[in-house]
């Protein structure tokens, strides 16, 4: 679609001052330079790959020197390293947690239970990887990773937050070609797939949230297994999350449920 | 009071590790020892005569617990070196977005087709970063060290009927003086060169 | 307290309920309606709820009224996926239960389908597997002292100094699994039948020195943990769990050793190699934090005693009694239960296993882990109530609950 | 202290238990189940260990009732915490449609126990202070580790 450029030639004066340039850019180099040597993790940790994110974070590995610190919140982090397996009870959690970090945030998926669900991916309780919700930017493989991977992985999440802040990012296409990434292919493609319908929305997918809130009940039962948008962003504002402290977070509604 | 005595004590004891080595690996900069037997991502391997060693025999897709390996197994064509005819692998995938880094494959193989690496994996920006095709899988076998697992290592380590060390020690000693005296070819060759001769040879007799 | 649990229709809460004063069903209709309880969700994605366990606190001021534990957000189906596999494939996917201490869920496991497929483990291999178990058992207290140590927070010389310090001892070990299986973490070692790495030359030298070291610097931990008066201070007499409810609620391990009951696995129902060396149960009888804490850091140093021991002391021979895996189905059993208990680090890791019959001979037809995470974790409302709030993650980490383990 | 010659000795004289099986635990009337557990406590086996459902399909003309309609297998073992360690496991089988005594009352570890077997084979217990499920969402449908539930169900939108 071609873009009327007119309005664009607005120039504000202050542009012309000299010597802007080389203190935008100098500015600008410092910013990414902070940017990238503060990443802070939000451990997402469920299952085994948490203990090796601790371990990361560890006397041995020491993931410190590279400014990459755990915290408890997701308020005060850059990065939500999702490391294990996601439930379907536990994924509308994951989810509320993402939407409370502040922007720009990253995602990186540690281990085949985040990357793909690994040998869970079939079974009726586990989300087939967490790039279903959550746009991620690294994938770590492994069983869980080693310490020394997931630094890779976060190094190689630096170069991604240099390439963006430089204006240098191509993002590249899922291709899910080989047979191979047929057989991990969740029934929902995942977010950066092709084949991914735009009917299914992140509020959508915040919907969700109604697992174990009675909230699928709701819904008529032969209805599609999405529901129609208008119905779950309903949902997302009768469920605004609260948040309590230590940064534990749930939705007043589930509490009423426990006790009924 | 003793509570302030009990934390600078601790403290203390914190101040100590400052005077003792370092256990602090940079890992970037300088890499751990991981041993000989790390299992970190898979090489697909050569044979003695430079042929690819996989059969196409499918066995590690069959075992695979987390089924991420697609083996296109290929038609049986003469081997370039030896003649003999042998089954290729058209194609091998192997899904890193779900492996499990059991070892199972390496252990089923029947030709040691499929090893695992010593070094680790690049994390990748997508999940196609992850797929181990096949030109990936010759390559890490160039590009990686190869760990030491094998499929015939592990199940010689395996044989139920394996002696003590003593007694192997000494078999080892008697197979190696024999080989010194005459050298032997391998047994697997002899069968399969065996096959297609009792094959062959009655179809002759007839015509 | 006791009128409400009076009032219930159906009246089953247990016995040992009313001895502690505590219904876990409390409805609250009683309290005290001027009083403004608060309610606090703790998870399930909380720092100190080590993994994904969601607690629901009623709180009274800062004191707890009740406390409702939620699990299962780690719930994976690992029952029904073993129901799809066949047995040989079983071994690796039960690593990922309870993932501090996967040698120990390895054997288990591979201990049921022996016993269902009736095949005899060699010497060798049973020494193997009961120094693996007791080297793991170091790992997996040393794991908890560490995260225990963020639990009680910054009072101990800064709260991750402990952390620092036991994860530090935590990677010799599994270095030194790392030699045998090339593995740190899932190892998938074990087999149907015996183990599948041999150890490597050169490596008992190895776990003696590293041995050696992890038992002068346990003392360290001594001077961080259980002989500093800020830990004491915060553990003794916190949640105490007496010796009849914990019989009742199927808490084993060290959490029952440290209630007072002289119970353990390893030396009353002996397995693999523990018939032939001696096992010195450690007891507490208070059963509060402290206890608990005791108790695991003696362990520690007993498993350091009997993994020299054992390292010394594994015979020559196989390593595997049955065929070696070659094929997914190659195992087939016949209809047939077994029940096969073991102690990990947590308590009695059982595994049922119910045989597969005519259809699915080569995979289990029905196969139930018993998680000993999950009894511990099922005291906590009997535990937390008349607690206050800070109180709650020392209780809860001293219970050691691995989630994995416990939702499956 | 308990032995298993006592336990044996137990179902035999009052429980009509006749077929004793190595690779089958003994198998009682489920109207028994609770008071075998009551009389197991009082001779010693006080700690409550595990409680195994499994569902076992319906078989087309089958003779007797219960196997040709489908029924739910149920093994509980309880441990005696001395020196020797003794452990009692029995079995009962209950029809799908029908409820099982309980044992709450008896062992408060029975009560997340009981709850996690309904809610993944759908075994029914009576008189249970807390019937939820204990694994899944509240609002899951069937139950899992049943034979007809095919393991990747799937549940939306996540599937």
């Amino acid at each position: 679609m071609a873009v009327d450029e007119s309005d664009r030639n607005y120039e504000h004066p202050l542009y012309s001052m000299p010597g802007l340039s080389v203190a935008a850019t100098s500015v600008d180099k410092l910013l990414t330079w902070g940017a990238t040597n503060s990443l802070w993790v939000f451990a997402m940790a469920t299952s085994c790959c948490g203990i090796e994110l601790m371990a990361t974070a560890a006397s041995r590995v020491d993931a410190d020197r590279m400014g990459t610190i755990i915290r408890g919140t997701p308020r005060q982090c850059d990065v939500m390293v999702v490391a294990g397996t996601i439930t379907v009870k536990m994924a509308p959690r994951v989810l509320k947690l993402w939407e409370q970090m502040p922007e720009p945030k990253w995602c990186i998926a540690m281990g085949s239970c985040a990357i793909s669900g690994d040998f869970y991916r079939d079974i009726y309780s586990v989300i087939p990887g967490i790039d279903t919700a959550i746009p991620v930017d690294v994938y770590i493989p492994g069983c869980p990773p080693n310490p020394e991977q997931l630094m890779a992985g976060l190094i190689r999440l630096q170069e991604k937050v240099r390439a963006v802040r430089g204006g240098e990012w191509a993002p590249k296409d899922e291709r899910p070609e080989t047979e191979a990434m047929q057989k991990t292919a969740p029934s929902i493609p995942r977010l950066l797939s092709a084949e991914r319908s735009p009917d299914v929305t992140l509020a959508q997918l915040l919907g969700a949230g109604n697992l174990g809130l009675g909230g699928a009940l709701n819904r008529a039962a032969d209805a599609p297994p999405l529901a129609a948008p208008q119905e779950t962003s309903d949902a997302i504002t009768t469920q605004a999350p609260t948040e309590t402290s230590e940064g534990a977070v749930e939705s007043p509604s589930e509490d009423e449920h426990a006790d009924a | 009071m003793g509570y302030f005595f009990d934390a600078a004590r601790a403290m203390a004891m914190s101040l100590k590790s400052a005077f003792r080595k370092p256990t602090t690996i940079e890992y970037p900069f300088e890499k751990r020892d991981q041993g000989p037997r790390a299992r970190l991502t898979f090489a697909l391997v050569h044979d003695e005569h430079e042929e690819e060693a996989c059969v196409g025999c499918l066995m590690c897709q069959k075992i695979c617990p987390s089924q991420v390996i697609t083996v296109v197994p290929g038609k049986k064509r003469p081997s370039e070196a030896t003649g003999k005819k042998r089954g290729f692998a058209d194609d091998f995938v192997l899904d890193m977005n779900a492996c499990i880094y059991c070892e199972l494959c390496v252990q089923v193989c029947p030709t040691d087709a499929i090893v695992m690496t010593q070094e680790h994996m690049r994390p990748g920006f997508a999940r196609e970063d992850l797929v181990l095709t096949m030109d990936k899988l010759y390559a890490n076998e160039q590009e990686k060290e190869l760990s030491w697992g094998r499929a015939s290592i592990l199940l010689a380590m395996q044989d139920p009927k394996r002696g003590t060390d003593q007694e192997r020690a000494v078999t080892k000693k008697k197979s190696a003086a024999k080989a010194a005296t005459k050298p032997k070819p391998e047994p697997k060759a002899e069968v399969k060169a065996d096959e297609p001769k009792a094959d062959t040879g009655p179809t002759e007799d007839a015509s | 307290m006791s009128a409400s649990s009076a009032a219930r229709p159906s009246s089953a809460a247990p016995a040992s309920a009313a001895r502690l004063g505590v219904d876990p069903h409390r409805d609250l209709s009683d309290y005290d309606p001027e009083a403004d309880l608060m309610v606090l969700n703790m998870g399930p994605q909380h720092p100190s709820t080590h993994g994904v366990f969601r607690l629901k606190l009623h709180l009274d001021g800062e004191t707890i009224v009740r406390a409702v534990p939620y699990v299962g957000y780690l719930h994976r189906g690992v029952e029904k996926l073993l129901e799809e596999l066949t047995f040989v494939q079983a071994t690796p996917i039960v690593d990922k239960n309870d993932y501090v201490s996967p040698m120990t869920n390895e054997q288990a496991i591979n201990m049921a389908f022996e016993a269902l497929l009736g095949i005899e483990v060699p010497r060798r291999a049973r020494y193997m597997r009961t120094l693996f178990a007791e080297m793991q058992r170091i790992a997996s207290h040393l794991l908890w002292l560490s995260t225990f140590g963020i639990d009680m927070g910054g009072a101990l010389g800064g709260g991750t100094t402990l952390f620092m310090h036991c994860f530090r001892e935590r990677e010799w070990i599994l270095d030194l699994f790392e030699l045998v299986t090339g593995a740190r973490f899932h190892y998938n070692t074990h087999t149907i039948g015996g183990n599948r790495h041999d150890i490597p030359a050169g490596w008992a030298k190895q776990v003696h020195t590293t041995l050696d070291l992890i038992a002068s610097r346990i003392d360290e931990y001594l001077e961080l943990s259980t002989t500093n008066s800020i830990f004491v201070a915060r553990t003794r007499g916190v949640g105490i769990l007496p010796k009849e409810l914990a019989l009742e609620l199927g808490i084993t391990g060290p959490i029952l050793r440290a209630s007072g009951v002289d119970h353990d696995l390893r030396r009353d129902a002996p397995f693999h190699a523990y018939d032939e060396i001696e096992v010195k149960v450690q007891t507490e009888p208070d059963g509060d934090c402290l206890s608990r804490a005791l108790v695991r850091v003696r362990e520690m140093k007993e498993s350091i005693r009997l993994s020299k021991l054992l390292v010394d002391g594994i015979p020559e021979g196989p390593i595997c009694g049955a065929r070696p895996i070659k094929n997914p189905t190659q195992f087939k059993a016949k209809e047939g239960q077994a029940y096969v208990a073991l102690e990990t680090p947590r308590g009695e890791l059982g595994t049922y296993v119910i045989g597969g019959g005519k259809n699915k001979a080569a995979s289990p037809y029905r196969l139930k882990i018993r998680p000993p995470s999950l009894h511990a974790l099922s005291a906590l409302p009997y535990l937390l109530p008349g607690h206050s709030i800070s109180d709650t993650v020392v209780i809860l980490g001293s219970l050691d609950p691995i989630m994995g383990e416990a939702d499956r | 202290m308990p032995t298993p010659e006592e336990f044996r000795a137990l179902l035999e004289d009052d429980f009509g238990v006749s077929e004793w099986s190595e690779k089958q635990p003994p198998l009682i009337e489920a109207v028994d189940h609770h008071r075998l557990a009551e009389v197991l406590k009082e001779r010693g086996y006080t700690l409550y260990v595990f409680v195994v459902a499994s569902h076992r399909p319906g078989v087309e003309g089958a003779e007797d009732a219960l196997t040709a309609a489908g029924y739910i297998e149920l093994a509980t073992g309880l441990r005696s915490p001395t020196e020797n360690s003794q452990l009692a496991i029995w079995r009962v089988r209950v029809g799908l449609d029908e409820q099982l005594a309980t044992l709450v009352d008896l062992f408060a570890g029975a009560d997340w126990q009981e709850r996690e077997q309904f809610d993944l084979v759908g075994v029914r217990f009576a008189g249970h202070p807390d019937p939820r499920r204990l694994m899944l969402p509240e609002d899951w449908e069937g139950h899992p580790l049943r034979r007809d539930y095919a393991i990747n169900t799937p549940h939306p939108p996540w599937r």
